[in-house]
């Protein structure tokens, strides 16, 4: 495909072809204002993917915004790659947890892996070395060869992944509901550890610093992935397939260790994941918390295939890249260690004052836009919202379970799949690497050591969907209480969350309204355990064929343990012990 | 019985990081007229003849062998001519 | 003593091997040799962690056979220094033909981590002085290639010449006469899947690991030493 | 540029417990025709030609691409005849 064979601008216009990247008309007339003109293709394409939901949060940025999301321990917050929260001792904590649903729908074992690497890349590109991951999984009822299916390569996926960058997955839940029949989640956390003093930002300071791409070349793969994530599943998601997106665990351990080595040297201004949206969004994002702007060249990105244009350069989701801004005239330092790793390391760009993403392409100007409209002037909706009908009516309900033989309603809940030990699962994943795992997967929460401390740090990740399909408000208070419960289980004090959102389309009134209530609750119940919320993300449209699934938060907690003779487990430890219930 | 044997490779465009690691150790070991290796499989099926061999063998490889996402399948039907 | 600790592109259980040696037996230095090193020669005892060298494409420990570090490291287990390898490096081991025999996937074809029971086959090697003659430990296992194939013949030479150091209390992944460790004819290059460098301390499960890196420096000691 | 097609399976006698359970898939998904699956792999290798590609390609395999302890290898080296 060469370049000239793209729709023109006008061609755009007249066409609609926005439309079918997900733009919609009044946010292409948007478009045409901010920049002053109509875009050309690259131009829309990089609109479409940072003006997704995934990247502007036009539909969520409201309801994140109540979050409780500071507190005196709290070194960074939402909008970075991960929070960050003090443990003392000079160190900090940083967490985070994103979806990576409609990736694992449509190729479950490469959308789960890549999920993996995606989230390992948030936590290391802030600074901090990658102690534990989470997972929150979500299926239909395990009765169909689809869902198994799904269920297996999931599960094969993290374990592919995670084992072989040696970051133990200590823990994590899975639900199984008819609502997920069509709609699998799956959401990742990651935790990591860092010495304070090497913190980082994703930030593309200083004019005249130049701009550097490393890891793994670009390739055609997952070209309009932030906009598939952000539409509705269909029969003809199938045809997207060929984007799919596959993992190099090998290739990100290496990225880990050389990022893990750059961030020891003040020659690193600044760096971040090309996550979503790729090139475009790490170097918009870049450029946009700076302040500033930067022109690339896209003839020096690493290409893994011929041809690429730079519509595809831009739009790539090849795995294990990352953007790193760095002072002028030490770009040997990078390259060195980068060498060692044997990664790519090319300088693509400068950092400019004029506030443009500009690409040059072959020694034409391919695009150029300012920064702010691609990222703050994103638009921001507000979106109508109603209590659905039935809730009313739900509430009214004095359902009373039949009196039955309790032993045989014990055991019938306990070969519910939902229910049921998790050991197949977690016997999959490496729970032990880095030697820290104190309490392993099958308690309330797992706990790793802090290695030369008396000091642990507890985590978990949950939520529950029905309660909060049956009362949002409630539900969600619940989510934050349920994470918290098995944090302090733990023995540990918990210290702040992470949450990500899965919906189906916002733009429905009922589902808005179940958004809204739940997180109220949330924040509510955050504000009372003094838990902010310092990252999170927001999976929106999980729909297929116009259902969507039940409205479903998730929350990753952490926790910090003061004395590691602390540390509590859930099991009976020894018969004649008593046995004590405390609480309503 | 016949010997089915099907293969299966990753469709052009994926990332095939098995066969970048083996291209580099064959180039580190001095082989380096090798310019790309990509890594599939090889299955062989050992099954009875049959008139719809080659429907059934296709519809296997749809269902389970290959993962038509991502991968494309060829297969040879290895039938005794000589004797 | 000085230790050497390879590190392959993709090995991760390097630190764990690390702090096995570093924080509880008195070996004075213990080094990550890069994989690109040239020489061994200066260490006593070279240990081959896990992890997923190289991605473990192609064959678990295929290609990191070849890192230019391994003809230094061949050379020393030749001379009779002490080599350990554990999981990727058990696997590099079997590669390298410092060891006989080869992994195949589990027999489940699942990658599996959890304690096991092992067995101490052979208590007279300078890996395993410190344990008795059939003593059961707990010892994680994390793999997904632990399946220990070799041919009749090599199996009863290993069993002949008491090389089985280690095998599962039970059949885990489908090993070859349950085999879980195995040394080198010379008994100094031992090649073990289950992880001695994760049972270290309570805390984290399990103790019974300790005792083989404290061997293995008392050993080196015993040599070297001289005490009056 | 000449296309170098590597097959690797497991020598005769190695048991295969990927291959059993690709055959027990597939009697289950109703293809019980089939009576035993190898599930092997299937190198391409694009090189520059030369005289001695074959024995290039021999060493290679006996080096790093099979493991002989318990693999076996076939190549084919498929040279473009027609024009
Ligand atoms: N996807 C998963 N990954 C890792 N561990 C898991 C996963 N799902 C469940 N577990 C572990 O299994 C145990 C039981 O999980 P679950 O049945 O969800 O119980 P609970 O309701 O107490 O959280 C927990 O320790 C949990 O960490």
């Amino acid at each position: 495909m060469s370049l000239q064979l793209e729709p023109t601008a006008e061609e755009i216009q007249t066409r609609r072809l926005y439309v079918d990247m997900g733009v919609k008309d009044r946010e292409y007339d948007r478009i045409v204002s901010l920049i002053g003109r109509k875009p050309n293709f690259t131009e829309i394409g990089m609109f479409s993917v940072l003006w997704s939901e995934h990247c502007s949060y036009k539909h969520s940025k409201p309801l994140l915004k109540q979050f409780p999301s500071t507190g005196p321990h709290v070194v960074q917050g939402p909008g970075e790659g991960a929070g960050v929260v003090d443990i003392g001792d000079g160190q900090a904590v940083v967490f985070k947890v994103e979806s990576h649903n409609h990736p694992s729908a449509v190729e479950p074992y490469q959308g789960a892996a890549t999920g993996i690497g995606g989230i390992l890349r948030d936590v290391f590109s802030m600074g901090a070395r990658p102690i534990a991951l989470l997972n929150s999984l979500r299926f239909g009822p395990l009765t169909t060869p689809r869902t198994q299916y799904l269920f297996e390569e999931v599960v094969a996926g993290v374990s592919g992944y995670g084992n072989s960058v040696g970051v133990p997955t200590v823990g994590g839940e899975i639900q199984f509901d008819d609502t997920y029949d069509g709609n699998p989640l799956v959401n990742a956390m990651c935790i990591g550890l860092i010495d304070q003093n090497h913190l980082q930002k994703g930030i593309a300071s200083g004019v005249g610093n130049t701009v550097m791409y490393v890891g793994a070349s670009t390739g055609r793969d997952g070209i309009h992935g932030a906009t598939f994530a952000s539409e509705e599943l269909s029969e003809s998601s199938a045809e997207k397939r060929p984007s799919v997106q596959v993992g190099d665990p090998f290739t990100e351990k290496r990225v880990l260790e050389a990022c893990l080595e750059m961030v020891q040297s003040d020659a690193l201004v600044g760096i971040q994941d090309m996550g979503a949206a790729g090139l475009t969004s790490s170097a918009a994002e870049m450029a946009s918390k700076a302040g500033t702007g930067i022109d690339m060249n896209l003839d020096f990105v690493p290409q893994r295939e011929a041809g690429m244009t730079p519509y595809e350069m831009m739009l790539s989701e090849s795995q294990e890249r990352m953007l790193i801004v760095v002072e002028n005239g030490r770009e040997a330092e990078m390259e060195s260690i980068c060498e060692k790793w044997d990664l790519e390391c090319v300088g693509v760009g400068t950092v400019k004052d004029d506030q443009h993403l500009t690409l040059t392409f072959q020694g034409d100007v391919a695009a150029d836009v300012p920064v702010m409209a691609l990222t703050d002037d994103a638009p921001v909706y507000d979106v109508p919202s109603e209590e659905p009908v039935s809730f009313r009516a739900q509430q009214q309900l004095t359902w009373q379970p039949p009196k039955t033989d309790h032993n045989e309603t014990l055991l019938q809940l306990l070969s519910q799949p939902t229910i049921a030990s998790k050991e197949w699962v977690y016997d999959q994943y490496d729970h032990m690497v880095q030697t820290n795992t104190a309490v392993m997967p099958g308690s309330d929460a797992a706990v790793l050591r802090l290695r030369g401390t008396k000091k642990a740090l507890a985590m978990s990740i949950d939520g529950n969907s029905r309660y909060i399909a049956l009362d949002p408000y409630t539900g969600g208070q619940i989510a934050v209480a349920e994470a918290a419960r098995n944090i302090i289980c733990s023995g540990a004090q918990p210290l702040a969350l992470t949450d990500c959102l899965n919906y189906g389309s916002p733009e429905q009134p009922t589902i808005y309204w179940q958004m809204e209530q739940s997180t109220a609750g949330m924040s509510e119940a955050c504000a009372t355990f003094d838990t902010p919320v310092v990252s999170g993300n927001v999976s929106l449209y999980n729909e297929t064929n116009g259902e969507a699934i039940y409205p479903t938060p998730v929350v990753g907690m952490v926790g910090l343990v003061d004395d590691l003779d602390h540390i509590t487990t859930q099991t009976f430890k020894a018969s004649s012990d008593y046995i004590y219930v405390i609480g309503e | 019985m016949i010997n089915v044997h099907v293969y299966i490779t990753l469709k052009e465009g994926v990332l095939d990081p098995q066969g970048q690691a083996v291209q580099r150790s064959l180039t580190a070991l001095g082989y380096d007229e090798v310019d790309t290796v990509s890594v599939g499989k090889w299955l062989k099926l050992e099954m009875s003849d049959g008139a719809d061999v080659e429907s059934r063998v296709e519809q296997m490889c749809e269902q389970l062998l290959a993962n038509p996402v991502i991968e494309n399948y060829t297969y040879y039907v290895e039938r005794e001519e000589k004797v | 003593m000085k230790a050497a600790v390879i590190v392959f592109p993709g090995s991760n259980g390097d630190m764990d091997m690390y702090h096995a040696l570093t924080d509880f037996t008195d070996a004075g230095t213990v080094d990550f040799v890069p994989h690109t090193s040239e020489t061994v020669e200066a260490y006593d005892a070279i240990f081959l962690p896990g992890g997923f060298s190289y991605g473990d494409y192609l064959r678990s420990g295929a290609i990191a056979r070849f890192a230019p570090v391994m003809k230094s490291v061949i050379a020393e287990a030749n001379k009779g220094k002490p080599v350990l390898g554990v999981c990727n490096g058990f696997q590099i081991l079997l590669e390298a033909n410092l060891l006989p025999g080869a992994m195949k996937r589990n027999k489940h074809l699942k990658y599996m981590c959890r304690t096991v029971d092992v067995n101490v086959e052979n208590a007279d090697t300078c890996f395993t002085r410190a344990y008795e003659h059939g003593e059961r430990l707990r010892i994680p296992i994390a793999h997904g290639e632990g399946n220990y194939e070799c041919d009749e013949t090599t199996y009863e030479t290993l069993k002949a010449d008491n090389r089985i150091v280690f095998t599962y209390g039970s059949d885990v992944n489908g090993s070859v006469g349950n085999i879980a460790g195995i040394t080198n004819e010379a008994g100094n290059v031992l090649g073990m899947m289950p992880h001695p460098e994760r049972a270290m301390e309570a805390i984290l499960g399990s103790e019974d690991g300790r005792r083989l890196f404290t061997n293995i420096y008392r050993h080196w000691r015993d040599r070297h030493v001289v005490t009056t």
